[in-house]
């Protein structure tokens, strides 16, 4: 038995934390960081509905591994494009204006 | 306040303030390894509600991979080491980062907490084997699109990292030709094309 | 039936045919394609006219999803401007003939004449709300072309303002006027024409028919034009191509006046009335505005439009007024706007050929010396356009003054007839900026620089459009029989 | 015999139509031309007599189709033509003197080059004048009045070439047409009190409506009368008009247009009587006109100008008799003096015109002693002239002396104030226009040739004229003339008159004077005949005093000019005053005074429609320029600030989502 507040209250204050971590952070890996913690709240989300509801298809928790795997694949183009971006300014500074 | 609930408590406590620290740390490194700290208490979590396989999944995938990838870029982008305040924004960015995150905060919790927030549930197991069978079941087709998303990716970060740096081509501005400036016969889009006979 | 798919298909199968040809690497010279589009004008001339005569109704589904129906038909009000716009097609083809088009080529020239008699033809004959928002629409592009293509290209910048301008004010128009139709469809639950002429506004609240009509109003306004939002008409007019010019003048400016007969006067009576003392406020500040603006403009053609400008007024008194008199005095003087701006476009897109200008300024051989034939077209062009009874601008005018006088009994009666005493003073001022070209270009003993008259497809043209003027001055029953019948079930009055 | 009395009425108005458009068909070819126009004239007049004769002879309907009612819901337009008695003598008159003016213009004009479109604004004007007669329906009645007005101003500016009768065609047009936008005016508001334009309807239906609307409907009406009739303050176009050829002037601007608003107000009678108001406005601005038309005609250096100022006078006349018949005396005085007005004014316009022909020049120093030399032309003008004065027997005197008849009435029935105003204005204008009459003839008889090279000199000093560019006409010839003579000035007459001499006119010419002529005499006594259909009322005692003045004036005038060398009375004024007098005391001046306001303020309305109107419309490219720009420079170009709108764009999404749903 568990009250249901406490990991929604904890998925609030992940979005939150990523919501200020996006738009706080000047650097791209950061920024990135502040995204992840986005997605895990949904995971979280989904993981705590998905034990409250239990419908037949388990579709929380199937839902979770395959965001879980998205954001690994989304992680792996993002640092790409991180590393391109370093390689074609020197910087991944987001607060300087583009050409 | 069951048992769950006083252990779900101190861990989501983790939870929360290394979340916070890595969107807030000074130090580059600092924050790679504060998401480290906040994926697995995370996996902690999804253990306490009784998602085995998802928080095994989390800290292999998350923990495991994800993290090892940012510390690489972080490496690779030459972050420095220590603290590092001039990566922080500006106080003005920080009070909006800080007032929208609320809001966000405030937003979600508004919405989830009166719609399950009052409620007591006993957790479900999501035991392991029935959600094998789903997922290779039910889901197999997503399942193996969701692989050849992995592939797509992994070419596509390949591609993107191998991406030769081109010289920036500079965009037409879009000035409306009429009205004000001064237009020759040329720039009217032709409507037709046989004017040499 | 086939009739009318006949007439709506020759000129969009002749304007496509032009244009693409006109498009490839050996396009179609000017004279056989002048010739392939005289052909074509007179064929749905033909078919026009015949349709005018069976009165064919076609009805059928058509996007059964939106509920539009494809419903095309003839009936009193419509017939008139149908033939004016047929017979005016050919006659700027005709005109056209010794006088190749300049800045691009022939064919794609024709071909968008003809686009814009489909596209006119369509409106009129349309009796789906959403078809004829269509086919209003089907004119913009051809008419750009005629514009910013074949217009005066002496001036590029102004060629290049003119069709912007155009563009610009109808499309404006023309969205209004299209939310305004989506909201009348929607409110009304129909989009047929005659459903909702016959409906007149039953079940639609006071301040829902206002707000729609509001919308209506607004976007035709644009095309009549109205008087503050005329300021494209003078400089679109100027550059235009004559046969531009006469398109333009008479039958696209119809097509708003048209309009709102059939979108807003019949399905919104009430919101109409509520609006009309401010509609027709404007119709006479544009009486006044346009006749000052012509004593002293100095190009010719922009003189004509403003000219016009001051007529349409005369037409939304008309309309205004929301009786019998006043709808068929707007019908009519619609019809006879037409009819004179077509003579007077004509005469003048010839003049500038021979002058090299339209300026008024400067001194030219008097037309009743050197080209009586010019002249003779000039003077009834001007005394048709300053009402003088007995031709054609006359009952236009006087009827609407009376309709005016005398409004419907939901009208402002002082307000309405101080209107009148005003759009009277700007009769008068007609008949000033009238004299004043006749008495520039027409009189005077001037003989140099010589220019030759009309004659051929030039005079012959002319020479029509000066007999219809005089026809219908002196039979103004040709028109207003016609349209008697459906003006009566729009205003639904019982004669006294 | 119904459909007899119908159908000529038709062809009274078909008839000049027709002859009208084959004659600008056949506008090159003279002899075509000619034979149209006059067989036009000629058979409108047959018809018009048919009508006369049939109305009295067998019942006829009065109502006549012409093209049919128009179908304008609660309006109803007949567009009928209604035949009577006043109607059918009014085209005969009207009828004699155009096929006299075809007549006359075919000799006339016969070097002019335009001569066929001439004949055709002639026979087109002649159509619209029958249509204004026998008119039932006000929309006709205004439909001829235009057109009228239109001919009027085509053939004024007749010699397009010459710049002074341009603008003497544009002021005849726009003044008349500035007037006629009261009448119609005036023409709405008596329409809509019954919802017809039917005259009959009309006059049935208004005597129940109210009678300030009626009033005004008049005020309105008369103001286009005075317009039309070219009376005070309108007065002005009607000289300057003279710039037209001799015979337009005499049938438009003499005989016919200036009197339709007679017409048209005696075919209102029946409810005009009813509005005094508006028959004292009408009586306060025909004795203005009729005694100031006098004055200034006695003034004038050149005999057309004088007639045209006579014309004035006389047409105040007949309006002042429509001012103040009591409705049982009806409107016949004031038809009585257009009919007879029409003949005698126009054998004078056609008697001057043959001799400015023969002396090159309608100046009264030209024609002095005109009539000497010619003296085939004295009987003819003695009796204009006669008639002009209003001495008995001939048809002035009749026509004169029952107005006076009616004022008496007036006067002694009602004892209304314009009964008074026109009885006192009528006596003074009785002995000015006997005055000016006296001096006209004194001038055509003066037999002095030594004295000629002096006179010309002086008068060529008094022609600082500076009206609308009239000084022309003093200086050059007539229009029939402008080749013979032109590049000679002062030439001797007789050498012009080898081309247009006595000998040369035309028969048709000389019978239409005559005729004219003939009528100008007998015309008295025919209207005491029961064909006209209108009593003559006259007033003995009356009469004999307006005789007494008549000989008084022409005493006086005779000794004035024997004091002068040059016989001309009008030179006992002085020659600035003759200046004066010459520009009609700069009337011209007040309406540049109207006119110019208008122009700055067209000029305004140019300006406001670039720079208010259209500059509101440029200023929305501005804007969106600015809009643009603005826009641009919010795209910072740095992701960071991206993310900040993207994540609030986001939340504010969110929370509308979450507070709207």
């Amino acid at each position: 038995m568990i009250h249901l507040w406490l990991p929604l209250l904890l998925v609030c204050v992940l979005a939150g934390a990523g919501a200020y971590g996006v738009i706080a952070r000047r650097n791209a890996v950061l920024v990135l960081i502040g995204v992840e913690l986005i997605l895990n709240a949904a995971n979280l989300l989904f993981v705590t509905t998905a034990s409250v509801r239990g419908d037949q298809l388990r579709t929380g928790y199937v839902l979770t591994l395959f965001l879980i795997t998205i954001a690994a694949a989304e992680m792996g183009v993002a640092l790409a494009v991180i590393l391109a971006l370093f390689r074609d300014r020197g910087h991944i500074d987001l607060s300087e204006p583009g050409s | 306040m069951t048992t769950l609930d006083i252990l779900f408590a101190a861990v989501g406590l983790i939870t929360a303030a290394s979340a916070v620290l890595a969107v807030t740390t000074h130090h580059l490194v600092h924050a790679a390894l504060w998401l480290v700290v906040t994926l697995g208490t995370l996996a902690g979590c999804y253990l306490i509600l009784g998602a085995e396989l998802v928080a095994l999944v989390q800290l292999l995938i998350y923990v495991g991979a994800v993290v090892v990838l940012v510390l690489f870029a972080l490496m690779l982008t030459r972050a420095p080491i220590g603290s590092s305040p001039e990566h922080s924004a500006s106080l003005v960015q920080r009070v909006a980062a800080a007032l929208i995150g609320a809001g966000t905060t405030a937003l979600f919790a508004s919405v989830l907490l009166p719609a399950l927030g009052g409620e007591l549930r006993t957790t479900r197991a999501g035991d392991t084997q029935s959600i094998a069978t789903q997922l290779f079941g039910s889901w197999v087709w997503p399942f193996e699109l969701l692989s050849l998303l992995l592939l797509v990716a992994l070419i596509a970060a390949l591609a993107v990292s191998r991406m030769p740096t081109t010289p920036t081509i500079p965009t037409t501005p879009m000035i409306p030709t009429t009205l004000t400036t001064r237009t020759s016969v040329d720039d009217i889009p032709a409507k037709t094309g046989g004017e040499s006979a | 039936m086939i009739l009318l798919f006949a007439a709506l298909a020759i000129p969009a199968v002749a304007g496509t045919a032009l244009i693409l040809s006109g498009r490839g690497s050996r396009p179609l010279s000017g004279g056989n394609a002048n010739m392939l589009s005289l052909v074509a004008s007179l064929a749905t001339a033909a078919f026009v006219l015949a349709a005018v005569i069976a009165r064919p109704v076609v009805d059928q589904q058509w996007l059964p999803s939106l509920g539009i129906r494809l419903q095309f038909a003839v009936d009193g009000i419509s017939a008139p401007l149908l033939i004016l716009t047929a017979a005016l097609s050919v006659a700027v083809v005709v005109h056209a003939g010794s006088r190749p088009p300049h800045g691009g080529s022939p064919a794609t020239f024709y071909g968008c004449l003809q686009l814009v008699e489909l596209g006119a033809l369509a409106t009129f004959f349309a009796r789906d709300a959403i078809i004829f928002y269509v086919s209003f629409e089907i004119v913009l592009i051809p008419m750009w072309v005629l514009i910013s293509r074949y217009g005066d290209s002496r001036d590029l910048v102004a060629r290049a303002d003119a069709s912007g301008r155009f563009v610009l004010f109808t499309v404006l128009g023309s969205t209004l006027m299209l939310i305004g139709i989506l909201a009348l469809v929607q409110a009304s639950g129909t989009a047929s024409l005659d459903a909702l002429a016959a409906s007149r506004g039953a079940g639609l609240e006071r301040h829902t028919q206002i707000i729609i009509a509001a919308l209506l109003l607004v976007g035709l306004s644009i095309k009549i034009p109205v008087f503050p939002l005329h300021t494209w008409l003078p400089p679109a007019h100027t550059i235009a191509p004559t046969a531009g010019s006469v398109m333009l003048a008479a039958v696209l400016l119809k097509m708003g006046t048209y309009g709102v007969v059939r979108l807003v006067i019949a399905p919104l009576p009430i919101g109409f009335g509520a609006l009309a003392p401010a509609f027709a406020i404007l119709g006479v500040a544009g009486i006044i505005w346009g006749g000052l603006a012509c004593l002293v403009e100095n190009d010719l053609k922009r003189l004509i439009a403003y000219s016009s400008v001051a007529h349409m007024g005369f037409v939304v008194l008309g309309l205004s007024s929301g009786t019998t008199v006043g709808l068929q005095a707007a019908l009519f003087a619609n019809i006879a706007h037409g009819v004179v701006s077509a003579l007077l476009f004509f005469l003048v897109g010839g003049l500038k050929e021979r002058w090299g200008s339209a300026d008024l300024a400067t001194a030219r051989a008097a037309l009743r010396e050197v080209s009586p034939r010019l002249g003779f077209a000039l003077i009834v062009g001007f005394a048709a356009s300053l009402g003088l009874p007995g031709l054609v601008g006359f009952w236009g005018e006087f009827l609407a003054m009376y309709s005016a006088w005398n409004p419907a009994p939901d009208r402002p009666l002082l307000l309405m007839r101080v209107l009148v005493v005003v759009a009277v003073l700007g009769a008068g001022v007609a008949a000033g900026y009238s004299l004043r070209v006749l008495r520039l270009i027409w009189s005077g003993d001037r003989t140099t620089p010589a220019h030759t008259d009309a004659r051929g497809g030039e005079w012959s043209v002319l020479a029509v459009l000066v007999c219809s003027v005089l026809v219908l001055g002196v039979a103004p029953g040709l028109v207003l029989n016609s349209t008697a019948k459906d003006v009566a079930a729009i205003t639904a009055e019982v004669s006294r | 015999m119904s459909d007899s009395v119908s159908l000529s009425a038709q062809v009274v108005i078909l008839a000049p139509f027709v002859a009208a458009i084959l004659g600008l068909l056949v506008a090159r070819n003279r002899p075509a031309g000619a034979l149209i126009s006059i067989a036009g004239a000629a058979v409108s007049l047959v018809a018009g007599a048919h009508v006369l004769y049939a109305i009295h002879h067998g019942p006829f309907s009065p109502e006549v189709p012409t093209v049919g009612p128009l179908p304008l819901g609660q309006l109803k337009m007949p567009l009928t033509l209604l035949v009577d008695e006043l109607s059918a003598i009014v085209v005969v008159a009207v009828a004699i003197v155009g096929l006299a003016v075809q007549l006359f213009s075919q000799w006339y004009l016969h070097d002019d080059d335009r001569y066929g479109v001439f004949v055709a604004s002639v026979s087109l004007f002649l159509s619209a004048m029958f249509l204004v007669v026998l008119s039932g329906d006000l929309v006709l009645t205004l439909i001829g009045w235009e057109v009228m007005g239109w001919c009027s101003y085509l053939l004024i500016g007749h010699n397009s070439r010459k710049e002074s009768a341009n603008k003497a065609a544009t002021k005849a047009f726009l003044v008349t047409r500035i007037a006629d936008l009261a009448f119609v005016i005036g023409l709405i508001i008596l329409a809509s009190g019954v919802s017809t334009t039917s005259i009959t309807a009309v006059i049935d239906g208004w005597p129940d409506l109210p009678a300030a609307s009626l009033t005004a409907a008049f005020l309105c009406l008369l103001i286009g009368v005075a317009g039309k009739s070219a009376q005070f303050p309108f007065h002005d176009w009607l000289p300057d008009a003279m710039e037209g050829p001799t015979p337009a002037s005499a049938l438009i601007h003499a005989a016919t247009m200036v009197a339709a608003g007679t017409f048209f107000l005696a075919r209102l009678f029946p409810i005009f009587v009813l509005s005094d108001p508006a028959r004292l406005a009408l009586a306060m601005i025909t004795a203005v006109t009729m005694v100031g038309a006098a004055i200034i005609a006695f003034g004038q250096s050149d005999l057309k100008r004088m007639l045209a100022y006579s014309t004035l006078s006389q047409i105040a006349l007949m309006l002042s008799a429509l001012a103040v018949a009591p409705a049982s005396v009806g409107a016949g005085p004031g038809v009585l003096h257009l009919l007879s007005h029409a003949m005698f004014k126009a054998l004078l316009f056609l008697a001057i015109g043959w001799l400015s022909v023969l002396v090159a020049g309608t100046a009264a120093a030209k024609m002095s002693g005109g009539v000497r030399y010619h003296p085939q032309l004295r009987l003819p003008i003695a009796i204009g002239l006669l008639a002009l004065a209003g001495v008995p027997p001939l048809v002035g005197f009749v026509s004169k002396e029952s107005i006076l008849g009616a004022a008496y009435d007036n006067v002694t029935e009602l004892g209304s104030l314009s009964g008074w105003i026109v009885l006192v204005s009528f006596g003074v204008t009785v002995v000015l226009t006997a005055a000016y009459c006296t001096r006209a003839w004194l001038v055509l008889t003066h037999l002095s040739p030594a004295d000629e090279a002096v006179r010309r000199a002086s008068l060529a000093a008094s022609r600082t004229v500076v009206d609308v560019s009239l000084v022309e006409i003093f200086t050059e010839p007539a229009p029939g003339t402008v080749r013979d003579s032109s590049g000679t000035p002062g030439q001797p007459a007789a050498e012009v008159e080898h081309d247009h001499g006595h000998a040369g006119i035309f028969p048709g010419a000389r019978v239409s004077i005559g005729a004219l002529a003939f009528l100008s005499v007998v015309g008295g006594l025919i209207i005491f005949t029961p064909l006209v259909g209108v009593e003559p009322h006259l007033v003995w005692g009356l009469a004999a005093s307006s005789l007494l003045l008549i000989l008084v004036a022409w005493l006086s005038v005779r000794r004035m000019a024997a004091m002068n060398s040059s016989g001309d009375a009008a030179d006992f004024l002085g020659a600035r005053r003759i200046a004066l007098f010459d520009r009609g005391f700069g009337v011209d001046g007040i309406y540049v005074a109207v006119v110019s306001p208008v122009v700055r303020l067209a000029r305004i309305v140019v300006t406001a429609d670039r720079d208010l109107i259209d500059a509101s419309v440029r200023s929305t490219v501005v804007a969106t320029r600015w809009a643009g720009a603005a826009s641009e420079r919010a795209h910072t170009r740095k992701p960071s600030d991206y993310l900040v709108w993207l994540l609030l764009g986001l939340l504010v999404v969110g929370v509308s989502g979450v507070t709207l749903w």
